[in-house]
Order: C-alpha cells, then structure tokens, then sequence
C-alpha cells in the first residue's frame, strides 16, 4: 500500500489547518477522547437545538495528520445532521475505516470525498484508531458521556 | 478409583504422538526415558517450538501498536493468542484473559487487586488440598486487608463436599478459592456445585485450573468460575506464561496490581490513570513469544481433543490403579469419587525420595516430596509422597516399568 | 553528541554478525528491513533460539531440585544461567540475582518488598527521565506506605546533575531511582557520582539498566548500585524473563512480595515462612527456558565484547546526529554529555505517527509515541517523537535510508 | 551410577535403624535442621563437657534413608570428639559428599567405612543435601546456632 494513498493532499489540508478548531462556548455537548497508546488527545463541543440539530460543532487537541484531520473533517460533516444521523454517521465511518462492508448512507458528492480520503486507513490497521478517535468521542458526547478513549474500540 | 465420566473420543495414537515429542526419545542411563512428571510441567511438541521459532525469525518485535509492520505484526499474533485462550477456557470474550507469567502470578494478582476491593473481616474460604500458589498470596493478602482465612477440610476419600462448604459459608465469605484438580492426589472438584453455593451466598469463585485444564475440557461459564488460573509449562506450552480469565465486568472494577508501562492511561510525575482490562493488569512488556506458543500448544491439544486427552489418562490411571492395588507395601493416597491423571503413593519403609532416586535409575521421571501443598501433607499424615502424573503421550508399557521399578526398590530396600 | 568514551576493541563484523540474525534477512514491503526499534526490544540471534529448543528437546523439566535426571539437568541450567547473569553484571554472587518476568516486574518487587523496609514520610527520589516502569510503582508504593516521591528534573541537556542530586537528598530519602540510560534520548546518566551521594545520605541506589546493559559494559559494584533492573528481551535474549541484581546483605533484609511455591520454608493453613534470597523472591515456576535463552544471549554478547558494542553504537550515533544537523525542520531531543545508541527526534509539521508511517513505508522500524515516559515528554513539551535505537547490527548505510525516508516525509507534508 | 552403590548395606541399616535416635535431655547444645526442598527435618542434641569434648549426641527427625542414616554414623562418629575435631569432621564430610578432594583426616577403620558409605551420594548430586543435612545442622549446634536449613549450603 503506497502511503502517499493515505496522505491525500485532502488529510495533508485538514491536517495543516483544521477547521473548527476551536473553542464553543455554547455547547450542549462535551467530550473528551483519549488515545493512551499513542497519547492523542481531543475535546469536540457540540451544539444541538431542541430538535435535535446539530447546530454546530468544533474540536481541540493534539495528534497526527490523521487524527486530526478526521476531527476536522468530522465536525464539518456534521453540520446540520440530526442526532440520529450523526449515529448512523458514526457507524458508516467506522465500517469505512475498518474496511467492514458499509452499510448504505446517503452522502453528498463532498461528504462522499472527504469520507473516501479518511477510509485510506483501512490499509494502515494502526493507524485506524487514530481516525476514528474524533468518532467515538462523537458517539460518547451524543450518548452524554464526558470522557472516552479508544481502547477496544 | 478413576473417572465415572464416560468420554467419546477416537483414541489417542500415541504412536504418532511421541513423534512430536523428541525429548521423548531419550535414554535415561540405559533405560528409555517414562516421563511420568507432567503435573510438574509437562513437555512441548515440536509444532510449539517451531511456532515461537518462526515468530521470532520472522515476526518478532515488541508489541503495543508500534507504528512499524513487525510491531502490527507481533501485536496481532500476541492479541490472537489471547484470543486462542479465551476460546480455550469458554470465556466470551478476549479481555477477560489476562496474560500472567506463570499461575502462581496470577494468584498474587487476585489475591492483591480483588482482595483490596474486600472490607477488613471479609472472610476468604480456601480449601485443604491446594497448591502453596492458591494459598500462601490469600495468607499474605489477609495480612495486609485483614481479612479471614477459613479452611475447607478435605473428606476421608480426599475430595471437597459441597455441604461442608454449604456450612462453611457465612454472610462475610467474599471469595471461596478451590483447586479444579489436585495435584496431588488428581480429584477432581466438583466446582459447578461449590461455585452454584459460592454465588449464591455472594462470593466470588477463584479456580485453580493448573492441572485440569491439561487434563479435561474446561468452560469458565459452565464451572461457574469468576477466576480461572492456567499456566502453559502444564499445557503443552513454553515456560514463562499464564493466564488468569476473569469476567469482565469484576475486571472492571479491580485496580491493578503492578504498575508500569503499558497499563496506563496517562502518567504524570505524582500520579497516573489506569487503562481498561486485561491491559490494565499487564505492566511491561508481556511474554510475547511465549504467547505465540502457549497458543500452539492450546492449538495441538484442540486438535487431539480434550476428551480424548481426558479418556486416555482415564485408562492410564486405572491400570496404574489396579497394579498398585495389587502391590504389598503401597499405599496410594486419597480414594476421590472422580480422579484426572494423577496419583500419589507411599511405601511402607521407603521414603518418596529413595523411591525417587530408585525410579530414576529405571529412566521413570516422577516427583517425590510434599508437592507445595504442605498442609495437604500434614493433613494425610505423610512428609512426602511419591506422585505420578500421566500426559497425552504416556503409554501403558510405561505403567509396567513403573511396576517393575517399585518391585525393584522393594528388593533394596528388602520390603515384603 | 555521542560518547566522549574512547572504548579499545575491535570493531564489530556487521556482515558476519547479521547472518546470525534471519529475523532482518526479510523485505517490509519492497525494501529491505531496517531495524532501528531496539530500545524497544532488539531481535536474536539463532543461538538464542537453538539454545532454547536444544534445552526442550534434551532437558526440559521443571526444575528446584526434582530428584530425577530431567529435573536435575534443567535445575543446573537454570542455576547456571543465573550465575552467567550475575557474572554478566558484575555481582559477587549469583544469589543475588532474581529471575523476574521482565523490568517491569523487577521495579514492582523492589517497590513493594524495599518499600516495605520504609517508614511513613520516608522519600523516595526518582528522575524525571524514567520510564514508566521505575516510577508507577514508586507512585503506587508511596500510596501503600505512605512514602514522599520527589523528582529530580533533568537538565537543560537532557542528563541529570549529580549536584542537583545532591541537594535534594534529605535525611528522609530513603531510595533514589534512576536510569542508566535514558530509554527516549539516551543520555548516560552518571550513576557512579549520585550513587556516592546517595550512599553518603544513607540511601539506597536502585537503577534502571533495561537500556545500558544491551549497549556497554556493566559493572553493579564499580556503579555503586545496590539493585541494578535488566530485561531479557532488550538484550538479546527471549522475552518473558528479566533479572534484578540485589546486594546481598540487602536482599536477606526483604520480605517477600509474590506467594507461593518455591519461595516458602514451611507453610501452614493459616502462616508460611520464607526462603533465602533468591528463592524467597521467586514465587512459582520461574521462566526456565527463557532462562537458558537469556545465558545465551549474554554468551554472545560477551563474546562479541560488549566495548566493541559500545563502540559500534557510537559510531552510528555520530553518523545519524551529523545527518540530522544537515537536515531542516529536525530537532533532535536533548544534547548530554554522553549519549548511546538511542536518540529522539521531532520534525515541525510532520507528527511522529505521521512519520513512523512513513518511514515504515521505507521498511524502517522505529518507534514514535512517548515511549512510556510521559513525565519526560511533559517536561520536553512534545507530544510524541520518533524514537531511532541502534542495535549490534545495525549499519552506516542503514542511516542513509533514513535520511532519505526523512526526506520523503518532507516531501510528502510539503516541509521545507 | 548403580543406585545400589548409594543404598548399601550400611546404610540401609542406619537408615531403618538409626542409632542414637532419642531426646537427649542433658544436652548442652541443640540444633534445628531443615531441607525446604523435600522437608526433612532433624534436631541434634549434643552434650559437651567443660573441655569442649562432646560426650554425646542424639537426634531425632524425619526424612530419607539418606538423611537418617547420615545422621545416625554423625552421631556415632561424634562421640568422644573434640569441638574441633568435630568442625574438622564437618568439613572433611563436606568435601568428600560433594566430591571435592578431601582434606586429610586421621579416622579409625570404623569411622572410614561410615564415611565412605555415605560418600556414595557424591555420584547423586541432588541426595548431596540428605547427606549433608545432619552435617549442617552439627555445624549449626557447634557454632551455638539454634536452626539452619540447606538452603545455598
Ligand atoms: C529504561 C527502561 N526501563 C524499563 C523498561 C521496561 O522493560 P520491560 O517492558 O521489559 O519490563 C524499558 C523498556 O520498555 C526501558 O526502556
Ligand atoms: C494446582 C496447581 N496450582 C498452581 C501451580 C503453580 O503453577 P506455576 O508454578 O506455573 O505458577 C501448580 C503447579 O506447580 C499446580 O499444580
């Protein structure tokens, strides 16, 4: 597997300058995520309106281009998701990233793009957890948990 | 008397079997080698070793996720062989193995890590006839919590009643800690009853699998074990690994007990987290070729199968039995409803240790003293036995040099 | 800059040397292994392996003194191979040398059983560049016994001074825990200068050599250390066994930690007493082939001299720090005095997994993460860095392929 | 190595029926001997008169045919002898166990045949410390030592 698919000019992007990074204020929805074997870290901030919405979503932390990028990417995806897509977000990606068949989500044409270029971790299976660390603190922020990390995740 | 349990298995070929097994094929003095001290540790086919070899050779770095294809490697085969354990022993998932170094390890990390969740007068019930690694960690680990030690005796025939322990139980019994087999007499406990008793008097069951799970099938669900111990020198497997099932959720709630790398979550200089099980319980770094062999050990006798195993040492003990029996001057200890591959004898007049050095000089590897269990010892009455212990390629033939060694001795030592 | 230690010995044949090691002899994808993880584990070679399988196959048996052949032959090798350790180190006797399952082990028995010898408010002085394993289970002990843990920082150069040692020891301090050799940047840490401190404020020196003793030669005495940690798996030998060197009027002095078989004199239901030094410390069966393993690997690094080793590393060493000086965006962590056979590198914009990834495409083997020694990454204000350690087979032109796997990762992130 | 040259007659003898077994109440000096391995274990009594010279000696025990008939000739041996020819005797026994060269040593034709009886061990390397036991435990007793075990002896 040539590493250059696994760091698209769209990760290197992300990576680089990672949107959202900041902090939210208003947020209804806090987590944290840990990965304890190679020490990232990051804190997503959601906020949800009484429908249900996420209205918006932003991060913090440190990690590798991966990582990173994954959280960016992430919090742009979920931009006006509903709680319940965004779970159904969650289970798509990490099938994409563990190379499981995916079960069928309907994406647009950029969302698709952005999805595509993070699922080039499959091939690097430890790397994995480092794209998926901003999805489970997603998972654990929607689920009203304040702390997670990617042990046998 | 052996095993009432009828086993349906083809039988073992231990023809072929042997083969697998060169240091089988040795000459001790001028007698061919009758290796009759498998509850010591019993000995390794090639397919292990070959298998710790080509790891080494080829996949060999250390594990933890490292970044680079050997370490992917490496961890993958060390998490598989967690895996193959966990299959092995019936329990439903691979976190609740923990990799330990050998048995008795594994009882000290109980005995630390579940007796520091006990309160202070909290009573621990231990049998009479354990292993010094079931027993000397719960003594050390009352010291330290203050709990109680109460004992459960053994019966004349030297097994464990469930109604004695039925007794025994009171509302402050947190753990009852039992040997599956002795290894000294090879009785078989019934676990299944003692565990249904433990639970629900509201105790944990801690089993000593060390000597049964070489010698039956074993499933943690069905015994009803919250803890089981194994350690694969007994299985087939290389020297310096254990395992300690637990179930998940007690896991959940046990500090660890070693502390060091790969066992945190984060360190700062005064204080540090803890990762989830088992990793929380393996501090350093793990004995990873053994692992990769103690997996291809669990491999072979898979293969053979554990009833086949089982049915084989079954009838190896009734003819060593029914010669015994037959034998002046011998005593053999013990007469459980249900005994697994092991048997130990005193001579009138001849000390273990004589019997041993005589033994040896007909090429028969056997034990001779108190075995660690001491107090199993001083219950019988006896300084030391002679034990006996069958494995997966000992063959009936070898029972008649046994035969002939013991007359042997007798003459020297001109016994009737 | 590497050693200023000018070590006389012939160099080391890494043409030779590599065809003992077939683990190397192989392609991570399609390029030749360049195996640069050796601070992590370092590979054997087959006389490891044949050492080990030699012993399965002839002698194997479990050992204290059974009393037939097997037993006899595989309890003289593994008493053998403790003295080859205790030579290897330096010690007078070889009863003061514990088997253990690794470092790790080593640290949380010294914790434990020396903790133990302490009193409340007693302190404990340890580094601030240690790896996890010689400080978790001084912060656990400290919880136990109600010790004071106090760091010494390291320097702006990454090495510890003996001054700074120096003032902080107290009339209370009790224990001070250090590493021979940074396991992050390498730093050879003056050990003699703060254990002659230590000695002279009455405390004991304990130190880490789990990365010194794979990389020069060690001498307990001439170090001053009164325990002295090694790990098998670093030095060229199997995984699953370590050592600690104890003094031995010191050892006499500790209670044990681990119960069970072998370490016991005389056990009783409710009481035990203990065995002499090393037995009292070594509960169970012990990692007897990993044993022989270890003397063996020990042979072939003595044989090889391990000033010669030194010197080889040196050599690397200077050609890669002369490589990483040329190169933009690199920064290579901490500058002591004297460094071995290890080094730590950040790059700006590229994140040590990033580069890890990447260099393993190069088919080089490195480690990035914080190498369990987060307190040490804390104080450095890095996340993570890119671990490069040099083993006896490592070569020149294998620093070559990193430079240009470096530039690669450049290339691919766009950094200058 | 024939087994029958370490199971002589002489010990067989000593071992089935050792002299001197009995407590000695008069004794003056009394040590604890103790194997962890194979837990034999012995007391020796020693009665020594004011010029140092033991008058008598007995002991009792449990352990192998070895260890009892070793201790069984010690306390035949012992009797009459000086303090120092009994620390003289313990070494000279050590070497000659452990098949090291031995020390000379004048005996009588009785006492060379007991310790060349018991010198059989030295071809059973792992007996050596049945022999030795009641040895160790004299050593023990002259040097007014209340136990010892063979621990590293
Ligand atoms: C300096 C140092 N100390 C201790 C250890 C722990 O060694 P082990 O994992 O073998 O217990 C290591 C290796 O990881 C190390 O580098
Ligand atoms: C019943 C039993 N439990 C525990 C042990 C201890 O096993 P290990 O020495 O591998 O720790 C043994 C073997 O000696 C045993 O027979």
């Amino acid at each position: 597997m040539d590493v250059r698919e696994l760091y698209q000019e769209l990760i290197l992007d992300h990576g680089k300058r990672p949107r959202n990074f900041r902090v939210l204020n208003a947020a209804t929805h806090t987590a944290h995520g840990h990965n304890p074997l190679c020490g990232d870290k990051l804190v997503l901030h959601l906020v949800l309106d009484d429908g249900g919405k996420i209205t918006d979503a932003a991060f913090q932390g440190a990690g590798c281009a991966i990582s990173v990028a994954s959280a960016s990417m992430m919090t742009e995806l979920l931009k006006n998701k509903t709680r319940d897509e965004a779970q159904k977000l969650f289970t798509y990606f990490h099938a994409l990233a563990t190379g499981e068949t995916t079960p069928a989500f309907p994406l647009n044409d950029t969302d698709t793009a952005r999805l595509q270029a993070l699922s080039g971790v499959r091939n690097f299976p430890v790397r994995v957890k480092c794209a998926t660390l901003a999805w489970h603190t997603l998972k654990a922020a929607l689920e009203g948990a304040t702390t997670t990390s990617t042990e046998g995740a | 008397m052996a095993s009432p349990v009828r086993h349906i298995a083809a039988p073992l070929n231990t023809l072929a079997i042997r083969r697998d097994f060169p240091v089988l094929q040795q000459d001790i003095g001028a007698c061919p080698l009758v290796y009759f001290d498998n509850a010591a540790s019993s000995q390794r086919p090639t397919a292990v070793l070959k298998a710790m070899d080509d790891f080494y050779q080829h996949d060999y770095a250390n594990i933890h996720r490292g970044v680079h294809t050997l370490s992917q490697r490496a961890t993958d085969a060390f998490e598989a062989a967690r895996a193959r354990v966990a299959r092995f022993l019936g329990a439903q998932r691979a976190e609740e193995i923990i990799i330990t170094k050998n048995a008795t390890e594994a009882f000290n990390l109980l005995a630390n890590s579940l007796g520091g969740l006990l309160q202070q007068g909290d009573e621990v019930l231990v049998s009479e006839l354990e292993h010094h690694a079931n027993l000397v960690p719960w003594q050390m680990a009352a010291q330290r919590y203050g709990l109680t030690l109460q004992k459960i005796p053994i019966t004349e025939t030297g097994t464990i009643d469930p109604d004695d322990v039925r007794r025994r139980l009171t509302s402050r019994t947190k753990i009852v800690a039992v040997a599956h087999v002795s290894n000294v007499m090879g009785t078989v406990v019934p676990i299944r009853e003692i565990s249904q008793l433990a639970h629900a008097a509201g105790a944990w069951m801690v089993v000593d699998g060390a000597q049964a799970a070489p010698r039956m099938a074993v499933n943690v669900a069905q015994l009803g074990a919250d803890f089981y111990v194994v350690t694969g020198h007994k299985l087939y497997g290389p020297s310096g690994i254990g395992a300690l099932y637990g179930r998940h959720d007690l896991l959940q709630k046990m500090p660890p007990w070693q502390g060091g790398g790969n066992m945190i979550s984060e360190v700062f200089f005064d204080h540090s987290t803890w990762r989830e099980p088992p990793f929380r319980f393996e501090a350093g770094t793990p004995p990873i070729a053994e692992a990769i062999g103690f997996a291809a050990a669990l491999d072979y006798l898979s293969a053979l199968s554990l009833d086949a195993v089982a049915a084989h040492e079954d009838m190896l003990l009734q003819k060593a039995e029914a010669m015994l029996r037959t034998m002046s001057s011998v005593r053999v200890l013990g007469a459980p409803p249900h005994r697994a591959g092991i048997l130990s004898l005193v001579m009138d007049d001849i000390h273990a240790h004589d019997l041993g050095t005589i033994l040896d000089q007909h090429g028969i590897a056997v034990r001779a003293g108190h075995h660690c269990a001491q107090p199993l010892m001083q219950r019988m009455g006896v300084p030391a036995t002679l034990r006996v212990s069958f494995g997966l390629y000992n063959t009936p033939d070898e029972i008649d040099v046994l035969e002939n060694a013991l007359h042997d001795a007798k003459k020297i030592f001109g016994v009737a």
